[in-house]
């Protein structure tokens, strides 16, 4: 940990946004960290996790929009949401890039989430000073 | 005739989605049937548990349409007795009013039904 | 020193006995999400909360225990400010 | 249940694909109940299970895909695979059409899932001698 | 009578154990997916299922055991179009 | 120094997607880091058990990827005793060579790891 007493989290989300409270609670940690003036180097989706980033997603009004709070939080504060890109396919969640190679004609990666590869967990693995999974 | 349909809920609210999507279910499949008996069992009791701030964790605060099952007609709503008392919650923490029934009971209504639906 | 977390409920996965079972002499452990009813009910871990909340090393979710209409009956109630201090005073964390 | 002794079927289908064996255990199911000369009113997809709708799932090459396997079984059969609105918006599932009310660029249901409400649910259990839910 | 099934694993859910108690006199208990373990190994609920076993009322499907490399020691092993026969002989099914 | 870093098997095989998924990351976290260290614990155990044939449920047979564990130099495998004998399974049923360790040893184990990733 720095001397300036700023600890760097990396956090390592599981969860379906729909279905699970897991995801919610990661966002809420996340928000505790900054508050606390901590430091988020990044957030890595996996498993059900990588649900989280399709932008097809539709709550109800009276529903809390989860993907949209990430998103807004990672914009503002300025860390990465890293979505297995594996994890992503098998689950239907593509980028424009990956919908051109694939030969679809629709993508419905949100942005600003990415599509990465495991290595991008190891590497937030190793830059953060604790992980945290949900 | 029309079939009698048993709805079984047995998980705790929040943690999943599943506790409010299987209200949403029941209330919407009242609209068609009028022989619907609702259970609650083991955590499914919790979602009866008053004072609910679902807000607080950015879910929905689903618990004010549990009145809907009366004003939709639903009125076999069962809750099962011993799933209260190992969760220490007593009849007068429930914010609807339900019939008690011990396991044997639950097992009973159960039979009546045509078709079950769980959750 | 790890801080174990857990989730599910304790009436309906086995995250809770696993943990407690695995859990080492100086860890802590903080109950989020469903699990949290663990400290409002008698559980078949009970026995193990009890002697963990003794040697102040048992947590509970605040938010959590509020938004199921719940309350503690030991365990202390933390924030998720709080959550985030433990996460640093404790090595690494483990989610079951 | 008819004098000829064929049994009509409806299915709740509850399970994400991608993260558990129920919607391929309803699958394998289904597959049983047509082998012995029974009938499919048609499945329902609920929680979870409407994400077996999306099109944009791409398995691994030695992963089976469970939704083609559905569209196919679906269409050789001539049974609906509906899909509850509701759930599937909160989901990121949705059709042309939602997705042109929605202002949304792009839609992703799989051909031949319907997007349906759970009226369709309540005539399912109505029109079948047996409802399984998996 | 009801063709109860159960999903989960034994040793991680307690959908086995809720089932069982709720589990009528003539009621059917089929295993599938990860719950056939519990055929294969020692659970909690192991004296009724010997009972179920011996009043011929335990199934356990016989996929769901060769793709765990798992052997019944209890139960009746059926294929997927034993348990539509199951599932035509009760009145109803409840999934657990 | 390079982060120790343990990662926890807990789920049993096909029944949901955890189990291969975990497998797939460990391997790949495993080109970036040398000092992983691989615990199969309670129902994780299963994923161990060998002769399994996963297409028969449509599931993916990845236990022949195990087999990559060694291949990509990941020599710490532990595995709890417990859980196997709870389980019914010895440990010439298993398909990759372990450590077997009781619940205390894997505590200790786990308190010498950096960082933990549990499924």
């Amino acid at each position: 940990m720095s001397e300036s007493g700023v600890v760097k989290f990396s956090l390592l989300v599981t969860g379906n946004p729909a279905s699970s409270q897991n995801t919610a609670s990661a966002l809420q940690f996340c928000e505790a960290v900054l508050a606390a003036g901590h430091k988020i180097c990044g957030v890595f989706f996996y498993l059900d996790g990588v649900l989280t980033a399709n932008d097809l997603i539709n709550p109800a009004s009276d529903e809390v929009n989860i993907p949209d709070r990430w998103a807004a939080l990672a914009t503002q504060y300025k860390f990465a949401l890293e979505v297995c890109v594996s994890a992503s396919l098998r689950r239907g969640i593509v980028n424009e890039r990956e919908a051109a190679q694939l030969g679809l004609q629709h993508y419905n990666l949100k942005p600003p989430f990415l599509l990465s590869g495991l290595g991008q967990l190891a590497e937030l693995s190793a830059s953060c000073d604790r992980l945290i999974q949900f | 005739m029309e079939k009698k349909i048993g709805i079984i809920n047995r998980q705790a609210p929040h943690g999943s989605s599943t506790a409010r999507e299987a209200l949403d279910l029941t209330l919407a499949i009242s609209a068609f049937n009028e022989s619907l008996s609702v259970f609650f069992i083991g955590d499914g009791v919790y979602q009866l548990l008053a004072k609910h701030q679902a807000d607080l964790i950015l879910q929905k605060d689903f618990q004010p349409m549990l009145q809907m099952l009366e004003l939709y007609d639903v009125e076999n709503v069962y809750v099962c007795q011993q799933s209260l008392v190992e969760r220490n919650i007593s009849v007068d923490q429930l914010v609807i009013k339900t019939t008690l029934l011990n396991t044997e009971e639950i097992n009973e209504h159960l039979q009546l039904q045509h078709q079950l639906m769980s959750f | 020193m790890i801080l174990h977390t857990v989730s599910g409920s304790p009436f309906n996965s086995f995250a809770l006995k696993d943990c407690v079972r695995q859990l080492g002499g100086k860890d802590l452990l903080l109950l989020l999400n469903d699990a949290v009813s663990a400290v409002s009910a008698t559980t078949d871990q009970h026995l193990q909360l009890l002697q963990l909340d003794q040697s102040k090393r048992l947590f509970v979710l605040d938010v959590d225990l509020q938004a199921r209409g719940l309350k503690a009956n030991m365990g202390q109630v933390v924030s998720y400010a709080e959550f985030v201090a433990l996460s640093i005073r404790c090595q690494s964390q483990l989610a079951w």
